[in-house]
């Protein structure tokens, strides 16, 4: 029967290319879940370029302690079925089951959390997803890295209060800020943290949501006029962000007083806008720029030798490219610090899961890598998967983004009180119980996993 | 002729008016049918025969005018109401279910006739699955009748024109129809097909007593088959009564001789 | 062991009315199903289970339920992503409040989408082709709006995101892939069954007649509002169920952004591919559609490497659109009954060879 | 007062760019029959084709040649490929085939182009009209009214063009009677591939303004689904349909979003313009400018 043939098709094909590993046993390989086409993949693009450029710079420089890095590409245009399928395919590819996966994807982080837990293999998220699983106890294979979605909200509102001549949050007293927003999970995020944070410090929020795809916004500009806000939000990804940018500029919204999240405020977004987004500015981890000596490393090293990953040379350094490259620091130094316990070979996604959790990256060591400044200092503990909670801001020139502040911190008190009482209620559904992170960090327990309560 | 005794008006038309726009189709027609009879409608291209089976049964809504069936009297038909109180027709230009083999074309002539519910069909086992079997019964009943038990499960998309015609009389049948509105059965047949065609009609009327109302091209056929027969041209009744009072109609007569080839 | 029918003679016409009147067949699918149930379990990894099969038939119910309303019913959707969310959310509703069991949860979830169906499919009285296609869309964008705007479906979780509860069943887990794969696989084998039996009865040929020619079932007495509404019930029911699945057995959280109107083409892709009004073709649509972009991803990579030429994945996945846009184009043109009809056509050739006629 | 002035405005001059697909949508349902989903692809595709050929150093009458002679060969092969075969086939075969093609010119735009936004510089500033703002205190956009005027001025040229051309006037014919259209000697199949062509000049300007407005970007096919509510208001048949259902789907679609929006959490904007279209849809299906189509037994 056919259906038989297809089967036979299956297994046979299955012995091909899913059970074989694609990797040397003895290199590190890397599961990248990529997307460079489809709705977001302008911005993949650049993400995973500046990513594979890292890796290539650590091997040619003879890889993390002697370690060679491998990976392999799988397309998710995005999208959370095919991110699925993705995961599944390369965890087979290598004895490590990926090593540690970056979605890259707010949607995907959350269809694959269960299963990089069930896995053993970290889920890092940087920047983006499951912001609650901040709290190590509940996630002990997810790592939102550097700073979450609500610590970033909260921060931009210092940020405003002091672009409008305060200096802390409370001066926003009386203020009106109008939060733009993709209405999407992503866009939806911060809407919490804002309104608790207007409610504390006496100031108006006036949401604005757009549609997906957020090309067409005269109308949710003309309500932001018509609102007159004395700043606004702007919370978009992808198509988004520069139509935004053009929508504000059609009805004479000044973009001095528009701060954008850290998706909503790279290249890709000003670029496409033209004049339009000149004085726009953004929150970002840190400097970016072809003059670090890290990404000059990379050029020098990666692209004289005709390696390089990006086709558009003119994008390397940028917002999204530095982000790619910060990807690929953190998976190494990650590796790094579990080699350091573990022994300079092959890390398993168990040894990665301690290397996370005790990772520490600081501007001394980012020093000694050639990028200071492209991130705050970072260090995880058991308690703490964020690690930093930090953010700066960044304005367009109208040819480059220039960094405007120091690293600001949001509401941390507030923020985790959000995030403990989510993280709390998806593990009453989930009844699990919490780690002790008090004997992990002693070193009592190791292991990483949750007991589940008994069922009721 | 038909065999059968000729019994009361079962059907009567009263003034039935109907329009498209500003086109006059149908003008204060007025004819009955009487039960077990086989009634003709005649008359040029255009005449609007079509129009009024289309009445009839409920295709169309006429502006005016009232239809008495079995003595309710209406104003106009429904569709569905018309299949349900016994009325089953053939189309001018075949309304087979192309996508469907003859024997479902012709099952689903029964559809009135199955009582049981979308579930206990999921389902099968039971009802639903006795209730096939004996419908089935019936309708192999109807393709014996029609001698189309060769291609019982073909397409009826596949089926040469003069088949379709007869599956398409034995979809009617199969609902074992009061009345019968037969849009030119015998239209682009040849003659031998047509005398098979003549002959199942006949044999439906004379052994299920089923009126029968034709509309029908060859005079000939009419002549042989009808018991009356009622002429139209362009929407208006020009003659009504038995074949011979109307061959001799000199209305009739002029109406087909501008006409008829 | 020939694939022959000589000396199979129907004596009654229960035997003729069989859903495989063939005794081969029936041996075969005999043999599927017991591979299904039991062989593919022992043998398939988590890889097959969890990113292929589970979605397969995922899919294939879904495209099941495109298939009654657009292949049978005639009339076209380009919603369908939406009434999967509709049944999704709804499930997740059900077991969230009510703490009911999974099963009635997901029939719940679906007998929604069910009314979500039947309320879009109002129109259908009315308007035809792509009038209806147009509207379908209406239900598309609103559901998925409805479904972000309002908390309450996804329990006011800040993100809209919905991670689906634990499954048991009559205290059994159902929690690793094989567990997913064998109930996901008696879901789908179960009303794929109805659904064949549904089209092989009256129902059915009521569906057909509608989508054949509306006024000639009109005038045999088959009521157009009834028939058009039970095919969009039905539908929605199936994709419901079918959304259902999807949260529960495949990606375990599910946004309302997932149910994108891509993901209605997807499905009717696999309709088109499979063969329009064809239960089998449902399930041949899901799996080519599926399995092409996996297939090509590990196919074009090494055949362009002969070459020497290193494609990225970016020219991959557009080449897979151009190759699905062309397919589609493709089996419209040559096969418009798809897959299934191939499948028939070959096996009537295995019936007659080794003679050409 | 002035604000929903303003919004109105503004609605209505994005209707106008809404028009301008939807006239492609018209200008091959009339003469094919064919309803084309394709067409926000061949917007896609149009704009990246142009603002590439910008990217590589043409000048912009140069890209805009460039541009619309690959408009041309699409056309061609898209009445060679897809139209032949499927000659006489339901309409709804055909609108599926469509779709078909729509994802075949997406991924064919992409692998040529990159899937990058391109940005396209007309020289035109997207900025309110200090005049007006001043004057009136509203925000009307000097790009947005330039637009305006330039798919005014493209309805003028097809106008003249199904007017006083030979073609044109075959085109018509065909429109209203295939059989008609044999006899005036121009082969169906050329008309078609004309009226493809005539369909990719249209998605070229609509491809150029869109780019400009918003970038030349994947996320262009989605607007252009906004032209199907667009041809149920206007009709499909009707030019002038088209403009006044854009004008309409425009203007209603901003001003839900603006009054109706906040009062259940806004971003209704996706999803107004088709229920509107669908309750328009039952009480007049043939659209406002439409021909009434009886079923005939």
């Amino acid at each position: 029967m056919k259906f038989k043939k297809t089967l036979f098709a299956l297994a046979a094909t299955s012995a091909l290319f899913a059970g074989m590993p694609a990797a040397q046993a003895d290199d590190q390989f890397v599961s990248l879940l990529s997307y460079r086409v489809g709705p977001y993949g302008n911005n993949g693009i650049s993400v995973f370029g500046g990513w594979i450029d890292y890796m290539k710079l650590v091997n040619a420089k003879g890889g993390v302690n002697g370690v060679k890095l491998t990976w392999e590409e799988c397309e998710t245009e995005y999208n959370n079925a095919r991110g699925v399928e993705c995961y599944e395919r390369l965890k087979g590819k290598s004895p490590t089951k990926g090593t540690m996966i970056h979605p890259v994807s707010t949607g995907i982080s959350y269809s694959i959390l269960d299963k990089t837990l069930a896995d053993k293999v970290p889920l890092v998220m940087i920047g983006y997803g499951r912001t609650d699983a901040v709290d190590g106890r509940y996630f002990p294979y997810a790592f939102p890295l550097v700073t979450t979605y609500q610590m970033q909200a909260s921060a931009m509102l210092k940020f405003i209060s002091q672009r409008l001549g305060g200096k802390e949050t409370a001066d926003l007293k009386g203020k009106k800020i109008a939060f733009v927003y993709h209405d999407s999970a992503f866009g939806k995020e911060p809407l919490e943290v804002l309104r608790a944070e207007s409610a504390l410090n006496k100031f108006e929020v006036v949401e604005i949501p757009v549609a997906h795809p957020g090309i067409e916004q005269t109308a949710q500009w003309q309500q932001v006029r018509q609102a007159k806000p004395d700043f606004v939000i702007f919370w978009g990804w992808g198509a988004m962000n520069s139509a935004g940018l053009q929508a504000a500029q059609k009805v004479g919204f000044p973009r001095e007083k528009m701060v954008g999240v850290w998706w909503s405020g790279a290249e890709e977004d000003t670029v496409p806008a033209g004049p339009g987004a000149k004085g726009y500015m953004a929150a970002n981890f840190g400097v970016v720029g072809k003059d670090i000596p890290l990404i000059k490393d990379i050029v020098d090293t990666v692209y004289k030798a005709k390696q390089g990953d990006m086709k558009d040379e003119s994008k390397i350094g940028s917002v999204l490219y530095s982000r790619g490259v910060l990807h690929g620091l953190i998976t190494v130094e990650a590796i790094r610090t579990a080699q350091a316990k573990f022994g300079k070979r092959v890390m398993t996604g168990e040894e990665i899961q301690w290397g996370l959790e005790h990772l520490k990256i600081d501007q001394k060591r980012l020093k000694e890598l050639g990028a200071e400044g492209m991130m705050p200092d970072t260090k995880v503990t058991c308690a703490d998967h964020e690690g930093s909670g930090k953010v700066m801001f960044q304005q367009w020139d109208g040819t480059k983004w220039n960094k405007i502040t120091d690293y600001l911190e949001g509401n941390r008190t507030l923020v985790r009180q959000l995030l403990d009482a989510s993280a709390k209620k998806y593990a009453e559904e989930k009844k699990i119980q919490p780690r002790d992170c008090a004997a992990v960090d002693a070193g009592t327990e190791t292991g990483a996993a949750n007991k589940k309560t008994a069922k009721k | 002729m038909s065999a059968r005794k000729i019994g009361e008006v079962i059907l009567d038309l009263q003034n039935i008016s109907l329009r498209f726009g500003g086109v006059k189709a149908l003008t204060d027609i007025s004819f009955n049918v009487r039960e077990h009879e086989v009634r003709a409608i005649i008359g040029p291209n255009g005449a609007g025969k079509s129009s009024m089976l289309n009445v009839i049964n409920g295709v169309y809504h006429p502006q005016e005018g009232t239809i008495i069936f079995r003595g309710e009297k209406r104003h106009e038909m429904e569709a569905n109401a018309a299949a349900k109180a016994g009325f089953a027709r053939t189309f001018q230009n075949i309304a087979l279910f192309k996508g469907m083999s003859v024997l479902d074309n012709l099952m689903t002539g029964r559809n009135l006739k199955l009582k049981t519910n979308f579930l206990q069909q999921a389902i099968w086992w039971g009802p639903a699955r006795r209730e096939e079997l004996e419908n089935r019964q019936k309708v192999e009943e109807v393709i014996d009748f029609l001698e189309i038990e060769h291609i019982r499960k073909t397409p009826v998309g596949r089926l040469p024109y003069g088949l379709q015609k007869r599956v398409e009389l034995g979809r009617a049948l199969a609902a074992e129809p009061q009345i019968l509105l037969l849009d030119e059965p015998m239209a682009g047949m040849n003659v031998e097909e047509k005398q098979d065609m003549c002959r199942f009609i006949l044999d439906v009327n004379d052994q299920f007593g089923t009126t029968i109302v034709l509309i029908e091209h060859d005079m000939g056929v009419v002549m042989d088959i009808s018991d009356r027969v009622v002429v139209l041209d362009y929407g208006k009744k020009i003659g009504d009564g038995t074949p011979d009072e109307v061959k001799n109609n000199p209305e009739v007569i002029s109406a087909y001789l501008g006409t008829q080839h | 062991m020939l694939y022959r029918e000589t000396g199979q003679f129907k004596t009654t016409y229960a035997a003729d009315q069989q859903i495989f009147p063939i005794r081969q067949d029936r041996i075969a699918i005999g043999l599927l199903l017991a591979v299904a149930f039991l062989g593919v379990p022992l043998v398939a990894d988590q890889y097959w289970l969890s990113a292929i099969l589970i979605p397969f038939l995922i899919f294939a119910l879904a495209t099941l339920g495109l298939n009654i309303l657009t292949g049978y019913a005639g009339q076209l959707s380009l919603g369908s992503a939406a009434f999967m969310a509709v049944g999704a959310f709804g499930a997740y509703n059900f077991i969230l409040r009510l703490d009911m069991p999974i099963i009635p949860a997901f029939l719940l979830g679906g007998l929604c989408a069910a009314t979500v169906g039947i309320l879009f499919g109002l129109p259908s009285l009315r308007i035809k082709g792509f009038y209806l296609a147009v509207a379908t869309l209406a239900a598309q964008f609103f559901v998925v709006w409805g479904l972000t705007k309002f908390g309450w479906f996804s329990n006011y979780s800040s993100s809209g995101v919905i991670t689906a509860q634990d499954m048991e069943i009559f205290g059994f887990p159902i929690d690793s892939p094989v567990s997913k794969y064998l109930l996901t696989l008696t879901i789908v084998s179960l009303l794929a069954l109805m659904a064949k039996n549904m089209v092989r009865s009256n129902t059915g040929r009521s569906w057909m007649a509608v989508r054949d020619m509306d006024v000639a079932a009109e005038v045999i007495g088959i009521p157009l509002m009834k028939t058009k509404l039970l095919a969009f019930a039905v539908s929605s029911f199936y994709c419901g169920v079918a959304g259902a699945l999807a949260a529960y057995c495949y990606l375990g959280t599910v946004e309302p952004d997932y149910f994108t109107l891509d993901l209605s083409f997807k499905i009717l892709f696999m309709v088109i591919v499979g063969g329009v009004g064809s239960i089998l073709g449902s399930f041949f649509g899901a799996a080519f559609i599926i399995l092409l972009p996996i297939f090509l991803n590990i196919v074009l990579h090494p055949l362009f490497g002969l070459f020497g030429i290193d494609i990225s994945t970016a020219i991959v996945s557009n080449m897979e659109l151009m190759i699905f846009g062309g397919l589609i184009i493709f089996f419209l043109a040559v096969e418009p009954h798809g897959l299934a009809r191939l499948w028939q056509i070959g096996k009537e050739k295995l019936r007659i060879w080794p003679f050409p006629h | 007062m002035e604000f929903f002035f303003e919004v109105l405005i503004g609605g209505l001059l994005s209707g106008v760019m809404y028009s301008l697909v939807a006239l492609g949508f018209v200008l091959i349902y009339k003469a094919s029959g064919v309803f084309n989903f394709a067409q926000g692809a061949m917007v896609y595709f149009a704009a990246l084709t142009f603002a590439g050929f910008v990217d590589m150093g043409a000048p912009l009458p140069v890209a805009f040649v460039g541009a619309f002679v690959s408009m041309i060969v699409l056309g061609i092969l898209t009445e060679r490929v897809v139209l032949r075969p499927l000659v006489n086939q339901p309409q709804i075969t055909l609108f599926m085939a469509t779709i078909g093609l729509a994802f075949f010119i997406e991924g064919l735009a992409q692998i040529v182009w990159g899937a990058s936004t391109r940005r396209i510089d007309l020289g035109i500033t997207d900025e309110p009209i200090p005049y007006i703002l001043d004057r009136f205190n509203m925000v009307v956009s000097t790009f947005d009214l330039i637009a305006a005027v330039i798919a005014g001025a493209l309805v003028a040229v097809l106008a003249a063009f199904f007017q006083y051309t030979k073609i044109g006037r075959a085109l018509r014919a065909v429109a209203d009677d295939h059989q008609a259209a044999l006899s005036i000697g121009i082969p169906l199949q050329h008309i078609w591939a004309i009226i493809w062509t005539v369909a990719g000049f249209v998605a070229l300007v609509a491809g150029m303004l869109w780019g400009a407005r918003n970038g030349a970007q994947f996320a262009l096919t989605f607007v252009a689904l906004k032209a199907l509510p667009v041809l149920i208001l206007g009709g499909f048949t009707s030019i002038l349909g088209a403009i006044v259902g854009g004008l309409i789907i425009g203007s209603t679609e901003k001003l839900a979003e603006v009054y109706i929006g906040p009062m259940v959490g806004g971003g209704i904007e996706n999803w107004f313009p088709y229920v509107l279209a669908l309750f328009f849809l039952l009480v007049r299906p043939e659209g406002l400018f439409g021909e009434k189509h009886i079923d005939r037994v």
